[in-house]
């Protein structure tokens, strides 16, 4: 006897951002396979305006969200919600400035071809789906189908033997990770029943509060290690500085930003939605992962020389400061509190920062992407006093400095986190960015008090080409204009807490 | 022989997982070929694999066996791009252990 | 009859994991392996997952054990590594410590709630008592591949696609036109 | 005429102000004579108030002459106002007078000096900030013509700064004051808190038992307000400013550091006399005895000092322990009668002294000049009046006021005037022996000429006119200046009519009748010490009948200068570098040191981040084992 | 009764409407001006110096008109906020751009803007002139924001973004150390407002469930917010903190003498001016305001902390090898001696800080001012390399002699004023606290007298010889300096008369939220000695003549 099959209703419209991305992913890979070398710009160029399709889409369904309503996509494996819109749109906004800097790079490294745009292009899709994600098993494959994106994007430098390195390292351990997430969903499975978060959250609905599983609490853990590896908490945030130094300088701020919100929406979106019954549970690990991360992250940091590595612990840093976010909304039921909205504000005001912090690494990595030491930033401010000014905004708005949208980012985590009298963390960030902000300092003195040396003048001239400029400029004016009026921002951040199915 | 206690249980399953699990993280710890480690990844994958399948049983669920799909195709497109990585760096140091690649640090 | 296929199995799955982890030449390894993948085979087949126990000779044994063992082979790596001491001291300790906290707390926690798992099990039963499904392992997992994860399974064929054109990535040779080839400085590297 | 008094204060300030704009162009002379003519001026019109103030009944003497609100905060409102009362007026005269004459005498001492015109500016600024200091209708304003005495004293002394000692003895003069202002701040403070207002009538007003003014609260502000004056008026154990102060010009000498500003201390608490009748009575026999010791102290010194000038230095200072003496033993009238005519013969001894160094070529050792009678004899002859005005010899001004402080330091306690006057005779001692080594014996400015050969040739000369006139003035007043308070009856004692009014209740001139009897008795006593002491000085210096007793102790004034520079210089400054040491390094160190630990800390850290990928699995591994054994434990506690 | 009348004039004022909207905003355009200029000075072409200097100095001195009108139109008597404008700006944050001025704000401001101008004259950065100036407007524009805000987010970015500027002057056009003294100077501070900025959120969201609704406007959290007991303290010590390094007080100063002696002169002059300021000024008005009960409590930590500092600072001052050393740890000794007066209560020691604010940033802007101008000629700021100078540069001497002493206090300048007036008020309440703070006043005259001898008197030596004079254009940027000096410290009625209402309802506003802990002292013979005609005490018939000065 055969169960009726019932084929699942399907919104193609609230899919659209995701099927722009598809599609405009595979034309390009079978266009570009059989075609010979595109002009100059012109891969970069398709990228960018698939991207923007997709951005275009994904505000429409927002507005579409802001009027219907959120609710659950094909058969609740996806939710469509504010929530997934606002990370959507994060993702596209990294993927839009990301090709921009990619663009020039891959010709000054003679590997200018169409796989890396397609890469990203389907990276950006596993990370949509993430962000978009309602069932464990739908997550697992966001997650898998970003980083095995990725784990080939870092390693695609050829003659960068760091950035093999760096791929092996980021493969490795991002597949153990994956396993350790997966055995998570295993037991959680075990224990609720099912991977769907709906059927997860109402798997408890009927038992009393106090009743918890410990099967479930192990999987919760086990989930948590694959988060916070996506994420780069401390402690399993070892990848990071080392991935981030070797991968090609555009691919690092893809994994910066991209990854990031990737990672945190996930974990927003599991923790939150799917495992608010364990959240005094979770709640502590969060909160001292949140400290570690954030000690870690700064400190390390001071003793770096390459920027790219520092650049990489303070990315750490800064996800210490999500995880404040998360930990704020940890002691609310629901999605009604601060830390929701504070987190993805965060994740989008960093998601620039970093494109336009790498952008210009990138162009002062000069060929071979190898010059991002702290010598190599020496005279930038006579040599390109226009970057160096891009390079300063990105960093002091990365220090938390007002005005700069870094510091709204920060304002809102602390405040989610004040809210929830979650007063000692909000005071142990602080302290922590006193000791990151000697970091960027670190790399302004280099770029605007140390002459640069004979030797310096030397070394090959910096170029900024179109494309780039055009990404850290747009980086660097949103970077200001949300520092100065962040309103529009705010309010439609806020909106996030409106989630499918509740 | 006693029938009850002879027939194995979901939990004599989903520990052998666990054992199984267990044995490819240390696997991972104490090889320095980074095939190897790779494959002890692929036995971290089957224990959980083993736990599903058991757990499909356990619960009459079948949404636990279209789990255990998917993950052998991840593991699958996994062991693709990383055997891919690990070829394209092995080729050039073909005795590079993974200890050897050690560059990038602090 | 099951539990002697479980020991079997296990002895098996056990075995070949120790296997992987303990012998020294990698051809021995990727042996091991498919030992291991066997017997999860066979339990696959013990708990009646006919489809999966069929994919996972296919896949896992047939393609990637292959897999390994061709790389193994292309690279010319198939020498033994020596294992009797590791070059991080506090390498093998710590993966002691770590296997076996892994065992009791995992262990731990499935013992712990067997009982729940048997209850949720029987919950779910009793939940789908009314639409008894008795179709043959590979239809029902067919019916819910296409229902309930759908969306799933057309994700991995972006997966699949990106491991295609990651690997198309990684084996293109690098143009020569831009940089300066670096290779020489790469081959001083690999000489330190 | 009382009406226009703040012209007293606004003429030296148009003086001030003149030099100070137009000082290079108007060069030498001009500048000297237009800052005497200010002061000149301000003589005039304080002598017209003063007319005025005669021609009032005793009761309507005060007058307050408000310009503007001040500091007015709150409750707390001071005005700049000044009061011309019968004490300030005779202040005023006394300042302005001796003040146009120094000025006179200073264009003809400062002559060729190329900072001639910045030496009237301040010169008039001193004048200025002192007729502030007297005229003050309020603590406030009297201390900023205090301050303002004092900051002009240190810009006076150290006029010759490229000469370090010169620069060092202004420093000292300025941060001795300091420390006494510290003392007169506090007493502000508590008439502030006490009394809501630093208006002398105010102060004076609730000094009485049941106002607002607790007597412990007066005590202190008295006590207070005595360490002020110890500084500004030298007496112990802060006086070591002053004789350093002389490597100022001598004119500065004679107007600030003789006449006028050192002895505003007694001026001070001669305006307060109420409040220091209301004291507690300690408190008077502590300034009587402190005034008493400092003069006893200060003459010692006197006797064995080689510079012409420390001579009358520390001559200054005993004098002024005198008139504290007075003071404590609430004889203000006493007081301030010895202080007008110690400003008569030290203002002349003093310009004497500069027409002396002036015709030495700068030379001040007493031990290279002698006979100096027969080339500058009008300096000697005005000298010579000034020594016997301060010996106390009758008639002279001297006599009179002294014998007055002794006799109520009798009445006080017989010891007081025991000792008392044996500084007397110590006095006449030094002064005479001053003379005799100045004028008389034998010339010995030529010795030096014949070891230095012509290297060194001086020829001691008489002093311009514009030098000796004020010397000849100068000498009329110390010689008759005792009139004013002749203690024969009570209408000759015209000061003390004069003052009566100000001093309020409290401090009329009572004495025991025992006292009174026997006046004319001490009197002679004292006459008497005064005879003995110039005889034994002819004895010794003259006639050179008894050896000279000049220890060495005693020229260095007891070592206490030298014992106090050296707690400065040693133990002072040690504790200063270690608190400058403390910061460097322990507090400057804490900062510095937890940056470093940071990088410490990293410097560890890091040595996690290996570059081994086996190293982070592990490291994942522990965090998976730890974070499963958290949740474990709340999967099994529940 | 003078405090009845300023408060009920406080009242009237504050019944008064909002004037209408079409008013110039005097205020908003003081915080944009500079800002602007800086923005101008930034996008003009490096070409043509002179216009970048150009529009530098007019927009510096546009801003100090804008201050000066301010002043015009500021009315004297009044307690409560004048001038105020306000725009939403941030609403789902209950943050809005709220500005406005009253007495305690007012001659900062003024300060602020007439400083600016001259330290853009008065000293020259010698190289890349361009971000020089655009920092410095930018620094100008943080500053302002800083004393007008009267809403909490506000005041903390105007507050924070000042680093920026500060630390690129210090580090781009400071001296030998300028990158260690920058770091040290941006991550001390940063790690100060590290607490208030969780401060701030708590303040606004503890005073929510009082208050009503979110809001970051001073007046309401200060009217309605009732923080009380330890909560208040928690709130309080984290505001504290960051002002007390701002102040900077001990032993929390570390950052200052490197951060002064490293900064070019204009840093310096602007450093000491007004960003020490800040902490002061921030200690009253959102410390003191916010938290009466709190900082009232406490108030034994700050006057003994204070008082240290006074002591401490001067001693190290005296100790110094450097003269630019030495005047920086001079200021931890005025420093001091303003936050005595603030945490003192009474209505005349916190007018008199208020007031040694603006004298400590006179007498210390003109002495760094010369300190520069002695670099410029000499190349060195050590004390025992400088000899003999007021011989061939006396006028430059003199000069300095003023303003030294000023520093010092002595009576008839500016500096005396305020110093007297703190201690005479801290007397009533701290009376040991302000015994040891006076000997305060013989250290100053120690150190500053013991600098001026060894650098100013004696025989200049070779290297000192050819010192030159004071230039006219020196001179004129000096000018204003001493002429505030002696203005203020013979006739300060005018701005005590502008200060004073606001100290008095600050006072009021204290005694009136920590519930009978704290009364206001009131000094005896109040009502006699503020009617001007009964001077008599003694009950003569005292004449009275009321002279107009001269």
């Amino acid at each position: 006897m055969l169960a009726e099959f019932v084929a699942p209703k399907i919104d193609w419209m609230a899919l659209s951002p995701l099927l722009v991305l598809l599609g405009g992913g595979l034309v390009l890979i079978v266009v570009g396979s059989l075609t010979t070398t595109w002009p100059k710009r012109a891969y970069s160029t398709y990228t960018v305006a698939v991207a923007v399709g997709a951005l275009v889409m994904a505000l429409v369904q927002w507005h579409r969200i802001s009027d219907d309503g959120p609710k659950f996509l094909i058969n609740d494996a996806l939710s469509f919600d504010a929530f997934s819109m606002f990370g959507t749109i994060t993702i596209l906004i990294a993927i839009i400035l990301t090709a921009l800097i990619t663009d020039d790079f891959l010709r000054r490294e003679g590997m200018d071809g169409p796989e890396i745009y397609a890469l990203y292009l389907m990276a950006a899709i596993g990370g949509l789906v993430m962000v978009m994600s309602n069932d464990l098993i739908v997550l697992f494959l966001g997650i898998e189908t970003l980083s095995i994106a990725l784990y080939v994007l870092a390693a695609s430098h050829r003659r960068r033997i760091e950035s093999q390195e760096s791929g092996i390292k980021y493969f490795v351990l991002g597949s153990f990770s994956s396993a350790f997430f997966l055995y998570g969903v295993a037991l959680i499975y075990g224990g609720t029943g099912s991977t769907n978060f709906n059927k997860i959250l109402a798997a408890f609905d009927n038992v009393p509060a106090e009743r918890k599983d410990t099967l479930v609490l192990v999987g919760v853990g086990l989930l948590m290690v694959g988060l916070f590896f996506k994420v780069a908490a401390a402690p399993f945030h070892f990848w990071t500085p080392d991935v981030y130094e070797g991968a090609p300088t555009p691919v690092t701020a893809f994994l910066a930003s991209a990854g990031k919100v990737a990672g945190f929406a996930a974990m927003l979106r599991v923790l939150v939605v799917a495992l608010p019954t364990w959240r005094d549970d979770w709640r502590p690990v969060i909160w001292i992962v949140a400290v570690i991360t954030l000690c870690v992250g700064a400190i390390l940091a001071v003793v770096q020389t390459n920027v790219k590595r520092m650049l990489a612990y303070s990315s750490i840093s800064h996800a210490g400061f999500i995880l404040i976010g998360v930990e704020a909304a940890g002691h609310v039921n629901g999605s009604t509190g601060k830390g929701m909205p504070s987190s993805m504000l965060y994740l989008l005001l960093y998601t620039v920062l970093v494109c336009g912090t790498f952008g210009v690494v990138t162009l002062v990595g000069r060929t071979g992407d190898n010059a991002t030491y702290l010598d190599s930033f020496r005279g930038l401010s006579k040599q390109k006093p226009l970057l160096a000014v891009a390079m300063t905004v990105f960093l002091l708005a990365q220090a938390g400095v007002p005005f700069t949208s870094g510091f709204v980012a920060k304002f809102g985590v602390i405040r989610a986190a004040a809210d929830s009298h979650s007063y000692a963390i909000a005071i142990i960030a602080m302290l922590s960015s006193v000791i990151s902000a000697f970091l960027y300092l670190r790399i302004l003195i280099s770029v605007w008090m140390i002459d640069p040396t004979a030797e310096d003048d030397k070394a090959e001239a910096i170029r900024v080409p179109l494309s780039s400029g055009v990404a850290i400029g747009a980086a660097m004016l949103f970077t200001l204009a949300v520092g100065i009026y962040p309103q529009w921002l705010i309010t439609a951040s806020e909106k996030v807490t409106q989630l499918a199915g509740r | 022989m006693n029938a009850a206690i002879a027939t194995p249980t979901t939990t004599w399953y989903l520990l052998l997982a666990a054992v199984l699990f267990a044995i490819g993280v240390v696997g991972v710890l104490v090889r320095r070929n980074p095939l190897i480690m790779f494959m002890c990844i692929e036995l971290m994958l089957n224990a959980v694999n083993l736990s599903f399948v058991a757990l499909a049983r356990a619960l009459g669920d079948i949404g636990g066996q279209t789990t255990v799909f998917f993950v052998m195709v991840v593991a699958a497109a996994e062991v693709v791009v990383g055997l891919g990585i690990m070829v394209s760096i092995l080729r050039k140091r073909p005795t590079a252990t993974a200890d050897d690649l050690a560059e990038l640090k602090g | 009859m099951e539990l002697f296929v479980f020991i079997c199995a296990g002895i098996m799955i056990i075995g070949g994991a120790v296997g992987v982890v303990a012998r020294s030449h990698p051809v021995h390894c990727a042996l091991s392996l498919v030992a291991t993948l066997f017997g999860v085979a066979v339990l696959f087949v013990a708990m009646e997952a006919h489809f999966l126990a069929a994919v996972q000779v296919i896949v896992y044994a047939g393609a990637i054990v292959v897999l390994f063992l061709f790389v193994i082979m292309l690279l010319g790596i198939d020498r033994a590594e020596s294992i009797r001491i590791d070059p991080i001291k506090v390498q093998r300790p710590l993966a002691g410590i770590v296997g076996v906290g892994l065992v009791g707390l995992i262990g731990g926690a499935i013992l712990q709630s067997r009982d729940a798992i048997k209850a949720r099990g029987d919950g779910l039963a009793v939940a789908n008592a009314d639409n008894p499904v008795h179709d043959s392992n590979i239809k029902q997992l067919a019916n819910d591949l296409f229902s309930n994860h759908v969306f799933a399974f057309e994700l991995t064929s972006v997966l699949l696609v990106i491991a295609v054109v990651g690997t198309v990535t990684l084996a293109r040779r690098p143009s020569k036109r831009g940089a300066s080839d670096q290779s020489e400085e790469v081959a001083e590297k690999v000489a330190k | 005429m009382i009406d226009s008094a703040w012209l007293i204060p606004a003429l030296p300030l148009a003086g001030f102000l003149t030099i100070l704009v137009l000082g290079r162009k108007l060069g030498e002379p001009k500048a000297g004579f237009l800052a005497t003519a200010a002061v000149a001026g301000s003589f005039v019109v304080a002598a017209g108030v003063f007319l005025d103030l005669m021609s009032k009944n005793g009761e309507d003497r005060n007058h307050i002459i408000k310009l503007f609100e001040w500091v007015p905060v709150g409750s707390f409102h001071i005005d700049m106002s000044f009061k011309v009362d019968p004490l300030s007026i005779t202040m005023i005269l006394f300042v302005t007078g001796i003040g146009a004459l120094i000025h006179l005498y200073a264009i003809g001492y400062m002559h060729g000096d190329p900072k001639f015109s910045k030496f009237f500016l301040y010169m008039n600024l001193f004048v200025l900030s002192m007729l502030i200091l007297v005229m003050g209708e309020n603590l406030l304003v009297t201390f900023l013509g205090w301050e303002g005495v004092g900051t002009c004293s240190y810009l006076l002394v150290s006029f010759w700064h490229t000469s370090e000692s010169n620069a060092s003895a202004g420093k000292k003069a300025f941060v001795t004051n300091r420390v006494g202002d510290f003392g007169m701040m506090i007493a502000m403070f508590f008439a502030f808190q006490y009394v809501g207002s630093l208006s002398y009538d105010s102060i004076n007003g609730s000094a009485h038992a049941g106002g607002s003014l607790p007597q412990t609260a007066a005590t202190a502000m008295v006590a207070m307000l005595f360490v002020g004056c110890c500084g500004k008026s030298a007496q112990l154990p802060l006086y070591v400013w002053l004789p350093d102060a002389m490597a100022g010009p001598t004119p500065v000498s004679a107007l600030i550091h003789a006449a006028t500003m050192v002895t505003s201390g007694v001026f001070l608490l001669t305006r307060l006399a109420p409040l220091l009748a209301y004291a507690s009575p300690w408190i008077m026999t502590l300034i009587a005895v402190i005034g008493l010791a400092t003069a006893l102290f200060a003459a010692t010194i006197a006797v064995a000092q080689n510079d012409i000038k420390k001579v009358l230095a520390y001559s200054t200072v005993s004098q002024l322990g005198y008139m504290f003496l007075a003071i404590g033993s609430g004889a203000y009238v006493a007081a301030i009668f010895h202080m007008i005519t110690h400003a008569f013969f030290k203002a002349l001894l003093f310009l004497g002294s500069g027409s002396v160094i002036h015709g030495m070529h700068d030379e001040q050792d007493m031990r290279k000049m002698g006979a100096l009678r027969k080339v500058m004899p009008i300096t000697a002859g005005t000298f010579i009046v000034g020594w016997l005005a301060i010996a106390g010899v009758p008639p002279f001004s001297g006599f009179w006021s002294k014998d007055e402080i002794l006799l109520f330091a009798f009445d006080k306690s017989p010891i007081l005037w025991a000792v008392g006057l044996f500084t007397a005779l110590l006095t006449a001692y030094y002064m005479t022996r001053q003379v005799i080594l100045v004028f008389y014996g034998k010339a010995r400015w030529n010795d030096q000429a014949e070891e230095h050969g012509a290297h060194g040739d001086i020829k001691p000369h008489e002093s311009p006119v514009l030098m000796w006139l004020p010397l000849v003035v100068l000498a009329g007043l110390a010689a008759v200046g005792g009139v004013i308070n002749l203690p024969f009856n009570h209408s000759t004692e015209k000061l003390m009519t004069w003052l009566e009014p100000v001093l309020g209740h409290g401090s009329e001139r009572v004495l025991a009748s025992g006292t009174e009897d026997i006046k004319w008795i001490l009197a002679g006593i004292a006459t008497l010490g005064a005879v003995v002491g110039i005889g034994f000085a002819i004895a010794v210096y003259s006639k050179h009948k008894v050896k000279v007793v000049e220890p060495e102790i005693m020229a260095n004034g007891w070592n206490y200068d030298k014992a106090l520079s050296g707690f400065m210089g040693g133990p002072g400054r040690d504790a200063f570098e270690g608190v400058a040491w403390f910061d460097a390094n322990v507090i400057d160190g804490a900062v510095n040191g937890s940056g470093k630990s940071v990088q410490g800390f990293a410097g560890i850290l890091r040595k996690a981040q290996s570059g081994f990928l086996r190293t982070y699995a592990a490291m994942i591994g522990i965090g998976v084992v730890l974070l499963l054994a958290w949740f474990f434990y709340r999967g099994v506690s529940q | 009764m003078n405090g009845l009348s300023t408060s009920l004039a406080a009242q009237v004022a504050a019944t008064e409407p909002l004037p209408a909207g079409g008013r110039f905003p005097i205020l908003t355009m003081l915080i944009l001006v500079p800002a602007a200029g800086a923005i101008l000075v930034a996008i003009l072409t490096k070409r043509r110096p002179e216009f970048v200097k150009l529009a530098a100095v007019l927009s510096s001195v546009l801003t100090g008109a804008l201050g000066l009108w301010m002043l015009a139109s500021f009315k004297t008597g009044q307690a409560g906020f004048q001038l105020e404008s306000k725009h939403e700006w941030i609403q789902a944050w209950g943050i809005s751009w709220h500005v406005g001025v009253d007495g305690i704000s007012l001659f900062l401001v003024v300060l602020t803007g007439v400083l600016f101008p001259l330290s853009i004259l008065g000293a020259d950065p010698h190289h890349d002139e361009k971000p020089y100036l655009a920092w410095l407007l930018l620094l100008e524009a943080g500053v302002m924001g800083s004393f007008l805000s009267l809403d909490l987010f506000l005041f903390f970015i105007c507050f924070e973004i000042v680093l920026v500027p500060m630390y690129f002057l210090i580090g781009g056009w400071g001296y030998d150390k300028r990158i260690y003294a920058a770091t040290k100077f941006f991550l001390y501070t940063m790690f100060g407002s590290a607490f208030m900025l969780v401060g701030i959120i708590a303040t606004v969201l503890i005073a929510k469930n009082n208050v009503g609704h979110i809001t970051f406007y001073l007046i309401e959290l200060a009217d309605k917010g009732g923080f009380a007991g330890s909560t208040g303290r928690w709130l309080f010590f984290s505001f504290a903190i960051a002002f007390a390094v701002k102040v900077p007080l001990f032993p929390l100063h570390t950052w200052l003498p490197d951060a002064h002696t490293q900064s070019p002169t204009a840093g310096s002059v602007v450093l000491a001016g007004v960003l020490l300021k800040l902490g002061a000024y921030g200690l009253l008005r959102f410390g003191v305001y916010l938290f009466p009960s709190a900082a009232y409590s406490t108030r034994a930590i700050f006057l003994t902390v204070a008082v240290i500092g006074i002591i401490y600072g001067a001693i190290a001052a005296a100790m110094q090898k450097d003269l630019k050393r030495l005047v920086a740890y001079s200021s931890i000794a005025h420093l001091g001696f303003i936050v005595l007066g603030a945490f003192a209560f009474t209505e005349q020691s916190v007018t008199g800080s208020v007031l040694q604010m603006v004298n400590h940033a006179v007498s210390t802007g003109a002495l760094f001012l010369l300190v520069g101008m002695i670099y410029e000629r000499r190349h060195t700021r050590v004390i025992s390399e400088l000899k003999g100078i007021q011989k061939v540069a006396p006028i430059f001497a003199g000069v300095f002699m003023l303003v030294m002493l000023s520093s010092i206090g002595v009576p008839g300048l500016n500096g005396f004023i305020g110093e007297f007036l703190v201690l005479v008020g801290s007397f009533a309440t701290a009376r040991w606290w302000t015994v040891v703070a006076a000997s305060g006043v013989i250290l100053a005259a120690l150190y500053l007298l013991w600098a001026y001898q060894r650098v100013f008197h004696g025989e200049p030596d070779e290297a000192n010889k050819t010192f030159p004079e004071l230039k006219i254009k020196e001179a004129l940027v000096l000018l204003p300096f001493a002429a505030a000096i002696l203005f203020v410290g013979i006739y300060p009625k005018p701005m005590l008369d502008r200060i004073q209402p606001s100290v008095n309802e600050l006072l009021v506003h204290v005694e009136a939220k920590t519930n009978g802990d704290f009364t206001r002292v009131v000094t005896p013979h109040q009502d006699a000695t503020s009617d001007e005609g009964s001077d008599g005490q003694q009950g003569s018939e005292t004449a009275t003549t009321e002279v107009k000065a001269p």
